[in-house]
């Protein structure tokens, strides 16, 4: 079972306007913005119904292997979720019991190497970015995660909503005791 | 093998009082016992290794740790399996970088040295500069480890000769470990890939964690039941038809209402599946056992591996430091459940206990403080207190090994510290007592999978 | 261990071995047998002003909670759970009714009393002796107008004679004015690469170093308008304050001139009004050394081991140790609560500016405390000495003084004292070898000593 | 902060302000302050900020007076820090630390005045320092920029590290 029909480029040469770059762009640092400040309604609502957001889990392998490890989703995954799914996790958040995330993490996106690319579909678009997400906490616990994205996003109307994102993680072992953060 | 140390020899003793029911903070911290630990408990315990699906095919190997040594586990041509030590025996480097594959030959990055799968030398760059008599090919393999043994898919491998067999090891705790690995024909596997992280914390916590410790859930997971329960809490418990049951410092608690576990699974379907299935596995494992599956419970094989049955998920906790450990996360299903399924267990286990997990984020920020608060001289001196459900032990017809009434209870906890006591203190484990005598001889399940041998 | 430690510190010629700010094993003495030892700060009153108020601070590297009582009175405890060892409480400082562990909810009152523990008649049947699981509480502790300290040992002396003569000059801040002192703003907490001794000592009495390592700040502040005050320090100037010490292992540099506190100000004017209109009131309180030429002067007092306050700059500074070659320094600016609104600004304003996180003054330092430090981890240079042997043997009493003192701010009097209190303590087995020695108690060799 | 204005900046004054972010942080790295000092308002307000962790429920008032302020600064005192360092005097910054930084996550949203613009950026400081180690801070950053002729200057800036505990032994850098 792979998941690659529509996140895979489909033509060269579909570089989006100036317009539709910039308001994509624009887009992500607000998605950005919103996850540091723990705006997790508003993020919520950036996403689509049909949502599908995949962060795989990755083993360090010889190049001969051809194991597919970043599109087979029946591997191990950091998330493989729908919208529903998504919203599970963040439920946690709203019970007040969630200990951990008090005192509150503080976080920063950085989003970076915005691409746009036009796709198959009229109103979705393909978005290619590399993210750097910092987090401290506590007296001095710190982590980073880089890795790099590939969303698509449908416009809807004014506005842009999440529909696929597949974010790697640029780590084997990941440095941390969890993953309280999207990216 | 006799493992002997220059360094101190406290008497380990003083750092706990399992009658009285406390430990001594400085065994999550101090730095020396860390290293005797890593002598006398992980070179001279059966370790998990690997699970028998991750590697199926001859020359499959995967890289893992036992203790803080690097080791493959690579399956030969004749089906078997064997584990040897992740370092060249020329000048030391690593001779495999990656966590698993396929592969005939392990080749050295350094000088070329090349070993088959079975760690034999077979050559090496530029082989002519060696003259005659220079190398003995024979006695510059890679070093196996002394044994190396399954149960029903999980493979454990020991660096102590002298160690007793397997099913002596686990002894009666097969009778419980049946429950996840022997409920369904066909046996189990493991979902492809494994999840890695780093917690700042003493590896025995999330063992401990895990063998006994029913009482945080309600609490430290208010947040993670109360989402993937539809704002329900964590389940009361029933404290008379809940157990502890400790072997040989293995642990197992459980409740016996069958679907606790499930529940906060979150995954309806999962759940329907072990439904259907039930009244098999009543005649497999018989009824006692076919109602623990399933509830809420949770389970440590001494002395680094976790899993939960019903939830499904599956991990070890590799020592890094006395302030360190790293945790692999692991899917383990049954091997004939429908592919929708194998999904549905994989989705809830990553929601659940992943990293990002709704349970597992809460988990590590405590096991992080509890070690790290260590560091203060004063602090570190202080005890801790072990005591719960201290008067609860009973016989039970069906359940074997030690047996507490009720899941809030720290007598499994007692056991593993108890079993590490046991070791830390025994130059010689055959003179080790075993907790308790084997009650159920021969276990009548047990049986061996191809590839179980010894060296 | 205790002969090396005698060899190591020579308070008499001058001399250190700079394996004490590298050698793991002098570091784990040094928690026990200072920071286990003397009393140390934990909190202004000020800080916690009403009942349930925290603040969480370090003794050593323990970490621990300091909390305002509902009788008033304040008690710390260690921040560590007594189930599983957890700390109780990961927030800096708030308001709290109880401390509840987030690993299986056992919760604290205040009073440190084991208060609350899920499930207790489910999992426990009622028989869990609560009374001897409440927070590990801190056996000692004590306030000196504001200043709360607290002490691991029963032996100890009371705080107010472990303080002795230093109080002299405490209450230059402490009870100069009726309204007393406080502490203003959030902690600044910076981690510095030194040992904690090395800091300690360039502000108790390293006069020398301004000059030169400060020399752009003082470029830059140089530009304001100083109205004409004296700094004093900036050159040898042996009448223009005074090096103390001998006070049980408290060292004071104080100038005399009632006003140099204020000297890097750009816009000094509120200030010194404010220090004009209250002067009778202060020499009223003091008397006339300490009102006329103390209060208001740049005045640096360091209470042994790791506290450090200085009135006229008005920042105040503990430092925690995190290893033998790493501290965690928090910073406060300080202030008096009757001086009006805009002055409290105006001290903030210029803390940044001069001794924050960011402060002009503080940039210099902190890399020059990282390279001693690191400067003596090698093989070899462990086995060198650093000195502290300027002005040797110049010291002796003063009128209206405590203390064993030596004239101007520029000389290694206190720190030779700062190093033989390490080492009086590191030698020392109990409480009752450690000397005490205020002004009185001197004998002639040990002022001839210093 | 969350709301967002119906209507957008035109594309070339978010181009334009994109660019004067990135010029500015060129500037910094090459420690061309004067350049810097260049693209302040004359009423800029600059400021950084350290927060103590507090528990989500604490209702406790905040602290009687002031934050924890690292900068508050204004023109004059910019100026005064960037004498310090154009001393010759700060021994600290001699041999000089390598900065880096990356600005990125540029949000230009219009407000009022027509001639301002309030501008959400992440900043990441990457500091190779004489000791050899490397120092990150990360930094979200809330600005706002005016149009004076063809220039846009910063007149207030409003940083906040996400570090409770500064990770480095000064912080002789602008953010």
């Amino acid at each position: 079972m792979t998941d690659t029909a529509t996140l895979e480029r489909t033509r060269e040469g579909t570089t989006a306007s100036l317009e539709l770059t910039h308001a994509l762009t624009q887009t992500l640092y607000r998605e950005a913005r919103l996850l540091d400040d723990e705006h997790y309604k508003a993020w919520t609502s950036m996403l689509a119904e049909d949502l599908h957001y995949h962060m795989p889990g990755i083993e360090t392998r010889y190049r001969r292997d051809k194991t597919e490890q970043v599109t087979d989703l029946t591997r191990m995954a950091y998330y493989n979720d729908s919208k529903p799914e998504i919203l599970k996790r963040l439920s946690r958040l709203e019970t007040g019991t969630a200990w951990s995330e008090d005192p509150a993490t503080r976080y920063t996106h950085i989003i970076t190497n915005v691409e746009v690319e036009l796709t198959e579909k009229a109103d979705e678009f393909r978005v290619y970015s590399n993210f750097y997400a910092y987090r401290n906490r506590n007296e001095r616990d710190e982590d980073s995660l880089i890795g790099n994205r590939i969303d698509i996003w449908r416009q809807v109307g004014n506005d842009f909503q999440l529909v696929k994102r597949r974010a790697i993680l640029k780590h084997n072992v990941m440095l941390s005791k969890n993953l309280n953060i999207y990216v | 093998m006799r493992f002997e140390r220059i360094g101190r020899e406290p008497d380990y003793s003083r750092y706990m009082d399992l009658k009285e029911g406390w430990l001594d903070r400085r065994i999550f911290s101090d730095a020396d016992i860390y290293e005797e630990e890593l002598y006398r408990i992980f070179a001279r315990s059966w370790l998990f290794v690997a699970h028998e699906s991750q590697i199926p095919s001859s020359g499959d190997f995967l890289t893992t740790h036992m203790g803080e040594d690097a080791v493959i586990v690579a399956r030969q041509p004749d089906g078997s399996i064997r584990v040897m030590l992740n370092s060249c025996p020329h000048r030391g480097n690593k001779v495999c970088f990656a966590d698993a594959g396929n592969t005939r030959r392990f080749v050295c990055n350094y000088h070329g040295w090349a070993f088959d799968t079975a760690g034999d030398l077979k050559g090496m760059h530029e082989e002519y500069c060696y003259d005659n008599g220079d190398i003995d090919f024979k006695n510059h393999g890679l070093k196996n480890v002394a044994k190396v043994s399954s149960y029903k898919g999980l493979v454990f491998a020991t660096f102590n000769g002298d160690a007793p067999s397997l099913e002596a090891w686990l002894g009666d705790f097969r009778w419980y470990l049946d429950m996840i690995l022997d409920n369904e024909e066909g046996g189990t596997e493991f979902i492809g890939g494994c999840i890695k992280s780093v917690m700042s914390a003493n590896w025995k916590f999330g063992v401990e964690n895990f063998i006994g410790d029913a009482y945080h859930a309600g609490w430290t997971h208010d947040s993670g039941c109360r989402s993937m329960n539809d704002g329900m809490p964590f389940p009361p418990i029933d404290m008379e038809n809940s157990y502890h049951a400790s072997v040989n410092g293995h642990g197992w608690e459980f409740g016996t209402e069958g679907v606790g576990d499930l529940v906060l699974l979150g995954r309806p379907k999962v759940m329907d599946y072990y439904n259907k299935i039930r009244p098999k596995m009543a005649e497999r494992l018989g009824e006692m056992r076919s109602k623990i599956f399933g509830s809420v419970a949770s389970a440590s094989i001494f002395p680094n591996v976790s899993f939960l049955p019903g939830i499904s998920t599956f991990r070890q906790w590799q020592p890094k430091g006395p302030m360190q450990f790293e945790l692999k996360t692991w899917v383990i299903v049954n091997k004939n459940m429908p592919d929708d399924i194998k999904e549905e267990v994989t989705k809830g286990v990553m929601q659940t206990f992943g990293p990002g997990g709704t349970f597992e984020m809460d988990d590590g920020e405590n096991w992080e403080n509890c070690t790290t608060v260590n560091r203060g001289v004063v602090t570190r001196h202080e005890r801790l207190h072990y005591r719960c459900g201290i008067g609860r032990q009973i016989e039970h017809d069906t359940l074997p090994g030690i047996v507490y009434r009720g899941q809030y209870n720290d007598a499994n906890q007692r056991g593993f510290y108890q079993r590490w006591l046991d070791m830390m203190t025994h130059d010689e484990l055959g003179k080790m007592p075993a907790r308790p005598e084997p009650q159920l001889g021969n276990v009548a399940e047990t049986r061996d999978l191809p590839g179980l041998f010894a060296l | 261990m205790n002969d090396n430690i005698a060899d190591l510190v020579d308070s008499r010629t001058g001399r250190q071995s700079r394996s004490i700010y590298a050698s793991e094993d002098i570091y784990r003495q040094e928690l026990e047998r200072i920071f286990g030892r003397c009393w140390l700060f934990l909190v202004h009153t000020s800080q916690i002003p009403k009942p349930g108020d925290y603040f969480r601070t370090f003794m050593g590297e323990d970490d621990v909670i300091v909390i305002r009582q509902k009788d008033g009175s304040i008690k710390a405890f260690l921040n560590s759970c007594t189930h599983r060892g957890n700390r109780v409480c990961r927030a800096d400082r708030g308001n709290a009714r109880a401390f509840t562990c987030n690993y299986h909810g056992w919760s604290f009152s205040p009073d440190g009393a084991l208060s609350g523990v899920p499930l207790e008649n489910e999992a426990y049947f009622g028989e869990l002796d609560r009374a001897k699981f409440g927070l590990i509480p801190v056996p000692k502790v004590a306030e000196y107008k504001g200043l709360v300290f607290g002490c691991w040992d029963a032996n100890s002396p009371s705080l107010d004679d472990y303080l002795g003569d230093v109080k002299f000059f405490l209450d230059v801040w402490l009870d100069a004015m009726p309204g007393g002192s406080a502490l203003l703003g959030e902690t600044q907490k910076m981690v510095l690469g030194t040992n904690w001794k090395l800091p300690v000592e360039n502000v108790c009495g390293d006069g020398y170093h301004l000059g030169w390592a400060h020399a752009g700040a003082m470029a830059a502040v140089q530009s304001m308008d100083l109205t004409g005050l004296s700094v004093g320090n900036s050159g040898v100037d042996l009448d223009g304050g005074l090096s103390v010490a001998g006070m049980n292992g408290h060292m004071v540099l104080s100038a005399l001139d009632g006003v140099s506190g204020y000297a890097f100000y750009p816009d000094p004017k509120p200030i010194l009004e404010y220090l004009e209109a209250n002067r009778q009131t202060v020499i009223d309180r003091l008397g006339e050394v300490r009102g006329r030429q103390v209060w208001g002067a740049q005045v640096n007092i360091t209470i042994f081991p790791n506290l450090q306050l200085l009135p006229g700059l008005n920042w105040f500074r503990v430092y925690h140790p995190k290893g033998p070659g790493q501290i965690e320094q928090w910073t406060w600016a300080m202030a008096e609560n009757d001086m009006p609104e805009a002055v409290k600004a105006q001290i903030l304003e210029n803390q940044c500016l001069t001794f924050g996180l960011a402060g002009l003054f503080d940039n210099d330092d902190g890399d020059n405390l990282t390279a001693c430090t690191e400067q003596s981890r090698g093989w070899r240079t462990a086995q060198m000495d650093v000195y502290t042997n300027m002005a040797l043997g110049r010291s002796g009493k003063r009128e209206g003084f405590p203390g064993d003192i030596a004239a101007g701010l520029v000389s290694e009097h206190n720190q030779r004292y700062f190093y033989r209190r390490w080492q009086e303590h590191m030698m020392a087995e109990t409480w009752a070898e450690v000397p005490t020695y205020n002004i009185n108690s001197l004998t002639e060799q040990e002022a001839e000593h210093a | 902060m969350l709301d967002r204005p119906l209507a957008p900046p035109p594309v070339e004054v978010i181009v334009a302000v994109t660019q004067a972010l990135h010029r500015e942080a060129r500037l910094l790295d090459n420690e061309d302050f004067e350049g810097w000092l260049a693209m302040l308002g004359k009423d800029v307000s600059y400021r950084l900020e350290l927060k103590s962790r507090r528990f989500r429920a604490d209702r406790s008032p905040p602290l009687p007076f002031g934050p924890g302020v690292i900068f508050n600064e204004d023109l004059g005192r910019l100026k005064m820090r960037v004498d310090r360092l154009k001393s010759g005097f700060v021994w600290a910054e001699d041999p000089p630390n390598y900065i880096r930084r990356a600005v990125s996550n540029v949000e230009v949203l219009a407000t009022q005045p027509d001639n301002e613009v309030r501008v959400h950026s992440v900043l990441v400081m990457h500091r190779n320092r004489i000791d050899g180690t490397t120092r990150l801070l990360t930094a979200a950053r809330t600005d706002l920029w005016r149009g004076e002729g063809q220039a846009w200057l910063l007149a207030a800036r409003d940083i906040v590290l996400d570090h409770s505990v500064l990770p480095d032994s000064n912080l002789n850098a602008f953010f």
